[in-house]
């Protein structure tokens, strides 16, 4: 009995302070993130990644 | 002469001659499970193979769950390795939109919530265990508190580990819930909300950034090398597949892992997992009992979920929770999610609950993925 | 001096220094296959992959199918354990219709009378094991026999519990006449039949439901379980592949059976049986015996068949067999299966067979299995 | 040469018997089904797949 | 008590408490190529996988790389066995077109010479070795200058052969170099030509029919199996691949090698390698060596090409060469030659060179792999 | 030094020797087949492929 509560409740609190961790990880990076253009990256990405396929297409065929 | 011995050798080695009645049953069950799979349509991926499975390996003579046999080897190879359920987990990241939990983290709570199923079963696991009519000690029970998590490849994962002689009524009870979960859910969800609770709207979720799926698993993997260096293999296999999926970088790799990967290595999971539904292994009181203990496991997950919407709802007068979204938290991606959009639904046909649904769902993975690290650091300690 | 002795140990190493006659004759005949394969469409799928396996296994010093060595370690991990057969028979039930043989069950009997070149056969390889110039013991004599089945997977697997020193010969028999079932069985059925014979038409088959192909597969399986366990790991394989099919509700699992699990393990299974055509296991009296015999006991099949059509004519005047499609019942599916159409249509254009032939076609990859476990059941009380 | 015979005659024996058996199950099973209206089922099953990947889809993305 | 115990148990597990210096570095440094794969997009196939296995490989406790380990475990299927390098030139193959090569084989020198920069680095790692502070045998001074090869397969098969202890140096070193192609050899390829030869335009490829391209891999391998018996299970594989490509028999398996097979194997490949970056064995004086030569391999190789492009345009008034594309031979493909397309536009933008470039880098492949036999045969010998 | 002279000097060689083999090879069979009309093959085979498959495709499904 002791044993099952004490697995309990080592288990509930990490897994809250775990996930608690998370939101405020995750809360932190969409207030760094929500400013900033993130479109900008991803058109550039989409552009390299568009040459280098055609590249590879063309040469293999 | 000679042709009179072959005969006699032949018939002694015909299937009438050597199946009993408990085999019988296990190929009963094992037709039960493939008829739920078909007609009822429960969680069919799965329980396709792994009744097939059961049927196979309960087929006297041929050895075929025996070491040599091939779902034996099979089975060594994936599962007594644990790479089978890894594997998975990677698949399932590359499926996984992070995005609704990204868009609204509180909802991580309520994944957490729903993990106390896990515990309180695993309580009264050990309850069971010190009554003389059931063997369970306490990495069984850990084992099968962890159907509450209502994640396969998780369950699997620690039972492969903890409680190799209970893996296959593990699975069984685990897949099982899961494919009962629009039957299992909907009362206890009823039960604890009032109807104007069930009716509550919640607001648009705001787009995510594509910087932030990119870190997001990243970000969960470090606190978990941080805390809890156990449940790694399973978070990280995860997030490696989302990654995979997110990072805009990997196409060939994560459709890959959506497709080849856990389509062949969940007929392999399924197959090595049904081999363990052999007669002398499945047909006794501990089978029963987890298969009570996973209900109950299933049911507290479910109503804690719940418990803790309504619970948070008490700091968050402005824009409340419709509690009923708790539910979701025991995972069961993505039926428990539909569930709640159904019941919501059912209070108000115009209440989407879907996308609202999908942050403590896949919070719900996460969650049971923690609690085994839990249980995979601290049982042996106590043990 | 250390640049000489390098440059001595350097050329002692190349493949000049270590290919003895032997050796070049087994490159040649690896050439042979693959040149049948690509311009003479001989069963390129597996036929590229063992005449390539045959060539890698042959280079010296490399040593590539020995222990260490790639195909070496493919070959213990999927062949030796029986692994690679049973995959490639899951992914064949995936792709198989046994609605043609649902609507004509009777056609079953055609894959069962295509059997006996299999046990003919058995029969030669023991008298010619009887003979001092050849060593074949009842266990090689077996898997000699079941090339009769025209099943690649089936062979594979006998031959890999049976007579493993044989198994690259036999491999190399069973999908070589199943190349050349166009040239071996057009001259046996004609012979066998008359033209009017073969301008018999037969009547329409009728629609299977969904249901009956549902259970068709658990039907089987559970009749061998009664009666044949030691052909359960093939029936069961096949039947596990063809519920997935059927079912409805695994298409994700059927499709990666009858995709990427079969083309994988067909790489994987053809390099590794092209591994056993190494010059001293190759180069015997045996290897042109188990050829011969090969081709006899094809024939035999073919004939057998077309015989039993025949004779079940005599008890169904109202709605004649065309005894053509008896020769489909060695199985070698979908081509005995086309010649059997083609074969038709010559004595009349107008004659369309193929459907019909389905029947026996895939009732004899059910009868070969059978044959298999009958081998496996009593060959070890015998021997 | 009786070994021979002897795994012929069990041989022969066992694959007509069992693909004979397996004759009067099918014929058992298409006398079951032929009178029942078989696209039920479907319909109903399709409906519910339907539903469930739709799901799927709009929320896997 | 109990509670207390399990406590101090649990935090003393968990990262925070067994975090070191060394492991965080090396945390850092998985992070660090994730980012570069994600947002620099270098080779991310490769990178991100091996990123994320050393990442996980890292994780205190959890022993992810160890031999129970799921990476580890997967180690020593793949890479240990030689396998994973292996099937991804089967994948390689099935994706390669030698046209342009058959096109013009005298593409094949600058496919040769580009290998000096393997031999050259070889000497320098056994210059270094030589002194004390570095621990460089022959074998790692090898599989050190297979570096040069820019091949990431031939790196990853030959130091799993010879040097495992620094595998995981050498493969991020190969793959950051090829990731790093165009950084790296436009500087070097300016330098060595004048903009006149740079804006030398090459005659159009003459067709090639499709019985060169299914002979080719053929003779290839014949040429191998003659003189350079070490160099055929890489040289092997890459025609095994490469036939089922052209054959044209056999869409099914080239499709599945390079779709389902290579995708598989890089992810796991990719994992395993990762995994060998561990803090023990990556931070010592012997990766910074590693890294610097492998720069200096991949520089000579360079430099080697265009030189021989150079030398051969003496006998070749009529049409010269571009001596730029003297520079793909390095292979890393086709990123290479991709860069000398980019430069000789640079020089004159009618310039169309990808073509006439992928000859020598895809001969730059054969190259390396024909550099690992010869190495695999005589260092042995010599060591 | 001596070791690493010879091993290059080896390996070098060894190199241009077997990829020149294989330039020679490429020539020989260039001239073997540009004179043929390598067209019909792959229409013949085309035609079988095509054959196979529909029966393939007609009967299994
Ligand atoms: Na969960
Ligand atoms: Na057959
Ligand atoms: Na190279």
């Amino acid at each position: 009995m002791q044993t099952g509560l004490t697995i309990t409740l080592i288990g509930m609190t990490t897994v809250f302070i775990m996930l608690g961790l998370m939101i405020s990880a995750v809360k932190l990076l969409t207030v760094i993130f929500s400013r900033k253009n993130s479109e900008k990256l991803k058109n550039k990405e989409d552009k390299d990644i568009a040459i280098a396929l055609a590249a590879l297409k063309s040469v293999l065929g | 002469m000679i042709f009179l011995t072959a005969i006699e050798n032949f018939w002694i080695s015909t299937g009438i001659m050597n199946l009993d009645i408990k085999t019988l049953i296990m190929i009963g069950i094992s037709f039960i499970l493939l008829y739920l799979a078909i007609s009822k349509n429960f969680e069919p991926l799965l329980l396709i193979p792994i009744g097939f499975g059961g049927l196979l390996a309960n087929i006297p003579i041929a050895g075929i769950a025996g070491a040599d046999g091939f779902i034996g080897i099979i089975y060594g190879f994936g599962i007594e390795s644990g790479l089978f359920p890894l594997f998975i987990f990677i698949g399932v990241g590359a499926m996984t939109d992070f995005g609704p939990l990204i868009a609204n983290p509180k909802m991580f709570f309520l994944g957490a919530a729903a993990q106390f199923g896990i515990f309180f079963t695993l309580i009264g696991a050990m309850f069971l265990g010190s009554l003389s009519m059931f063997d369970f000690n306490l990495y069984d029970a850990a084992s099968i508190g962890i159907i509450g998590g209502a994640d396969g490849p998780t369950a699997i994962f620690l039972a492969s580990r903890f409680s190799e002689r209970y893996l296959g009524a593990i699975a069984v009870a685990a897949y099982s819930y899961m494919a009962l979960v629009p039957i299992i859910q909907p009362p206890i969800m009823k039960l604890l909300t009032s109807k104007k609770e069930r009716q509550i709207k919640m607001v648009q979720l705001s787009e995510v950034s594509k910087k932030e799926k990119i870190l997001f698993p990243l970000i969960v993997l470090s606190i978990t090398i941080l805390l809890l260096p156990t449940a790694t293999p399973l978070i990280g296999c995860l997030m490696f597949g989302n990654l995979l999926r997110e990072s805009g970088v990997t196409d060939r790799l994560s459709k890959a892992a959506q497709n080849e990967l856990i389509n062949l290595v969940t007929i392999m999971l399924g197959l090595s997992v049904g081999s363990k539904l052999q007669a002398d292994k499945f047909l006794n009181p501990e089978t029963l009992a987890i298969l009570l203990l996973g209900l109950i496991a299933f049911s507290i997950g479910t109503a804690s979920g719940v418990f803790l919407a309504k619970f948070m709802n008490i700091f968050m007068k402005k824009n409340p929770l419709n509690p009923l979204i708790g539910a979701a938290g025991v995972s069961a991606v993505p039926m428990a999610a539909r569930i709640v959009n159904k019941v919501g639904q059912d209070a108000d046909p115009e209440n989407y609950l879907l996308m609202h649904a999908m942050g403590p769902n896949v919070a719900g993975v996460i969650g049971s993925a923690v609690a085994a690290g839990v249980l995979l650091a601290i049982v042996p300690v106590l043990a």
